[in-house]
């Protein structure tokens, strides 16, 4: 069986590269990919909690499908804001969006 | 009489028994057992995905025969060179035909993305042939989300569209890989929401335990669901009267334009492999799959009857694309979303209430029959409330149109 | 190491190694196909972790459903693509050093800490049990009407966002 | 349960080797005979003119966003028809209350006319 730490790990892993992209790219639809691999990291972490602490309950896997609405109302939403910017700005470079930096 | 009888009996269960005698083979052979049962699975893989490749080969034919005879038009058995009795031999002339063409590379095409789109399309079709049953204890794997799985696939599937088309750098590809995936996934929903009333009746996402529940085929029970998925899942194919991946006189090709040689073979083989893979999911899901006289004595013949109304369904596909015309995008989304996904939910909403109310209603519990009956009465209703609810918008368009003429023309006074 | 181990290094690999590829890639459509892969990976980690139903749902959200609205609203902002831009903004070695700092940190939390794991196999009928809890008072039935109502607002919200006026 | 897995495992393997297979056989018999005017883009035989850069609808947008929105949905609803035969009533209702608040998000989105095509 596979310690549970590898998958703490993994995850964690998978978590930075998520971040970084998160913090460095400057097309905002990498920014949100980004973002998707932080949320699918979190679920690895709690369906590992779930398989290897409590299997017999549901909870761990009932939290991972509500990490999935989540995710999906975020990618939505983020998304249309961004279709939307570039309509008005021409860019969806998160640099240049600065209207509402001050 | 002896011999004759145990012949008989490893005939009944023809497949499975081959399968226990190469297993025997190779404990024979002295191999232990984890590896014997990993090659024994390897060989049912093989099995399991040549068989829908055997399957095309065969409707690629029975297509072109059916064409033919339906359109009055020459079929492949005069077709002017010899392709063997009846035309048979045709698919094979087209496979070879395939592998010897050139392969055109087109101008900056992004490489990867383009070469990697026709393995994917066959690796997804493929893959949903795990969990189908093909008799009682003929299945890939009997997983319990098989239902679940074969949808997750031919979801995941739809990525592969968009990469062939962009990556292609054709405008014809691009606009056609988007506006077939608009297409599909929009289709996707009402075929979702037809296996979740599914579901909801059988109360099992295994496949054997679907075709296991179905005493009286599900196609008796749950008309409107059947319907829903049949439509459904003949757009998710793309077959005639919702093809928009191919166009030919819009998009020329739709996404696979710019492929050739055995890469466009790939999609080609797709498509099939997509159509026979549909009609096995309607067979089971709603025609009992395997199940039928006689089953229990000779197992094979489940394998016969799945066959068989697999068959059915692939004949009932043949016809519909052969004699009807294509809609229009428009029309054909409107008709996804305004038609089918409403009545989709609403069927989904109903079944689930209805059958609730049953266990509800009959405390002692109630008889398969009666069950089906009340489930048959309902889908009745719900067919006739659709009928008039759309006869009574149909009938208001007319109305708000004849007004509308009328008033163009100014012979007729407007009256609100 | 046993057969779960080399698949777990397998899956791994894909997931870790597609995400890099995600975050370097220089256009924006290869690194949706490169996340559509480390999405793939993860499915693979689900089955070893005896959750299938996860692992297709990955497959069938995360790769079919979001996947497609990411490369659509990719090729919505294509006009972005024809210009040479640099792909990361000039803070992206402190992000990298950021996220790389992290990284040291929490491996070494999660290394260090005595998990108290349990050996008990998942049971055959987790699934009908997450059923059965979603809908439970006592259990989930609120935060899954939530769910619903949340869906229906990022619907609404991105509808009345996106829709052209 | 991981035994079940294995048979799904093998056979995504040779589905993935079959076309592969095939394409490198073709590989191997097609004939190569590159020249610049073959591999032009296919435009109806006129000039290609410009990159694959088309007018592209937001409408696009707006139909994958209602197929992730059930698709998350179906997440939900999954586990729900499968336990379906032994809830109460009054958890089948909850389950028809998240169909129907599924119902309302897509008659909105009928409303607000973003399920015409344009």
């Amino acid at each position: 069986m596979v310690p549970l730490q590898w998958y703490l790990v993994l995850s964690a892993a998978l978590f930075c590269v998520g971040l970084y992209a998160v913090l460095a790219r400057r097309n905002a639809i990498s920014i949100l990919m980004g973002i998707e691999l932080m949320l699918n990291a979190v679920n690895i972490n709690l369906l590992a909690f779930w398989r290897y602490t409590q299997p017999e309950a549901a909870v761990g896997q009932a939290f991972a499908a509500f990490v999935y609405a989540v995710a999906a109302a975020e990618v939505a939403v983020g998304l249309a804001l961004i279709v939307s910017i570039y309509r008005n700005r021409e860019t969806v470079d998160v640099d240049e969006i600065n209207l509402l930096k001050w | 009489m002896e011999s004759l009888s145990r012949f008989l009996a490893f005939l009944a269960d023809a497949i499975v028994n081959i399968g226990d005698w190469i297993r025997g083979l190779l404990l024979g052979a002295g191999l232990v057992d984890p590896w014997v049962s990993l090659i024994m699975k390897a060989i049912g893989a093989l099995v399991v995905a040549f068989f829908p490749l055997m399957v095309v080969v065969f409707l690629i034919w029975a297509y072109r025969k059916v064409a033919a005879r339906m359109q009055g038009r020459l079929g492949p058995n005069s077709s002017g060179t010899w392709a063997g009795p009846y035309g048979i031999l045709q698919t094979f002339a087209d496979a070879i035909k395939m592998l010897t063409k050139e392969d055109i590379r087109p101008q900056g095409i992004d490489l990867i993305p383009y070469n990697l789109a026709p393995i994917l399309v066959v690796f997804a079709s493929i893959a949903t042939w795990a969990v189908m049953p093909f008799g009682p204890r003929l299945i890939g794997s009997d997983l319990n989300i098989g239902i679940f799985y074969i949808l997750a696939f031919s979801s995941a599937a739809l990525v592969v569209f968009l990469m062939a088309g962009w990556s292609s750098n054709n405008k014809y590809a691009t606009v056609g890989a988007f506006r077939s995936v608009a297409q599909l996934i929009g289709y996707e929903i009402p075929q979702l929401l037809a296996v979740l009333t599914v579901v909801m009746v059988t109360g099992s996402l295994r496949m054997q335990e679907i075709v296991g529940q179905q005493e009286i085929p599900l196609l008796f029970q749950l008309p409107v669901t059947a319907f829903i998925f049949f439509l459904a899942s003949m757009a998710e194919v793309n077959a005639r009267p919702f093809e928009l991946l191919e166009a030919e006189s819009e998009l020329v090709c739709g996404y696979f334009i710019e492929y050739s040689g055995m890469k466009f073979g790939m999609f080609y083989l797709g498509e099939f492999m997509n159509s026979t893979a549909v009609a096995a999911l309607f067979a089971t899901l709603f025609l009992g799959g395997w199940r039928g006289p006689w089953v229990e004595q000779a197992p094979i013949l489940g394998t016969v009857w799945f066959l068989l109304k697999m068959g059915l369904m692939l004949l009932l596909w043949m016809f519909i694309q052969i004699t009807f015309p294509r809609l229009r995008i428009d029309q054909m989304l409107a008709f996804n979303w305004k038609f089918l996904v409403p009545l989709a939910l609403a069927n989904l909403c109903v079944i689930g209430l209805v059958n609730k109310g049953i266990t509800e209603w009959f405390p002692g519990g109630v008889s398969t029959w009666t069950r089906a009956g009340i489930l048959l009465m309902t889908n009745v209703g719900i067919f006739l409330a659709t009928w008039g609810i759309l006869a009574a918008l149909e009938r208001r368009e007319q109305r708000r149109r004849e007004t509308w003429r009328a008033a163009q023309v100014g012979e007729v006074e407007v009256s609100a | 190491m046993t057969v779960q181990q080399v698949l777990f290094f397998l899956f791994g690999a894909i997931a870790l190694g597609a995400a890099i590829g995600m975050v370097t890639a220089r256009k924006v459509f290869h690194a949706a196909l490169w996340m559509l892969l480390a999405f793939f990976g993860v499915a693979g980690l689900y089955v070893l972790l005896e959750a299938p139903f996860f692992a297709a749902a990955q497959l069938f959200v995360y790769m079919g459903a979001i996947g497609v609205l990411i490369i659509y609203a990719i090729m919505l902002t294509r006009g972005m693509m024809r210009q040479r831009l640099p792909r990361v903004n000039d803070q992206w070695w402190f992000a990298g050093l950021l996220a790389a700092a992290l990284l040291v940190v929490l491996a070494w939390l999660v290394w260090q800490h005595p998990w108290a794991t349990t050996t008990a196999a998942a049971p055959a009928d987790s699934l009908n049990r997450l059923g059965l809890t979603l809908v439970d008072p006592e259990g989930f039935a609120l935060p899954f009407e939530v769910a619903s109502v949340l869906l229906v607002m990022a619907l609404i919200g991105a509808v009345t966002i996106v829709r052209e006026r | 349960m991981l035994e079940q897995f294995i048979f799904v495992g093998v056979l995504l393997v040779v589905a993935l080797f079959l076309p592969v297979v095939l394409i490198g056989l073709a590989w191997l018999l097609r004939p190569k005979r590159p020249n610049p005017r073959k591999s032009e883009i296919y435009e109806c035989g006129l000039q290609p003119h410009g990159e694959n850069w088309v007018q592209f609808k937001a409408q696009y947008y707006i139909f994958a966003l209602v197929f992730l929105i059930f698709d998350v949905e179906a997440v939900f609803l999954f586990p729900w028809a499968l336990v379906y035969n032994w809830l109460p009533l009054y958890a089948v209702l909850e389950g028809v209350l998240f169909i129907a608040l599924l119902a309302a998000a897509l008659v909105y989105a009928w409303q607000k006319g973003a399920l015409e095509w344009m």
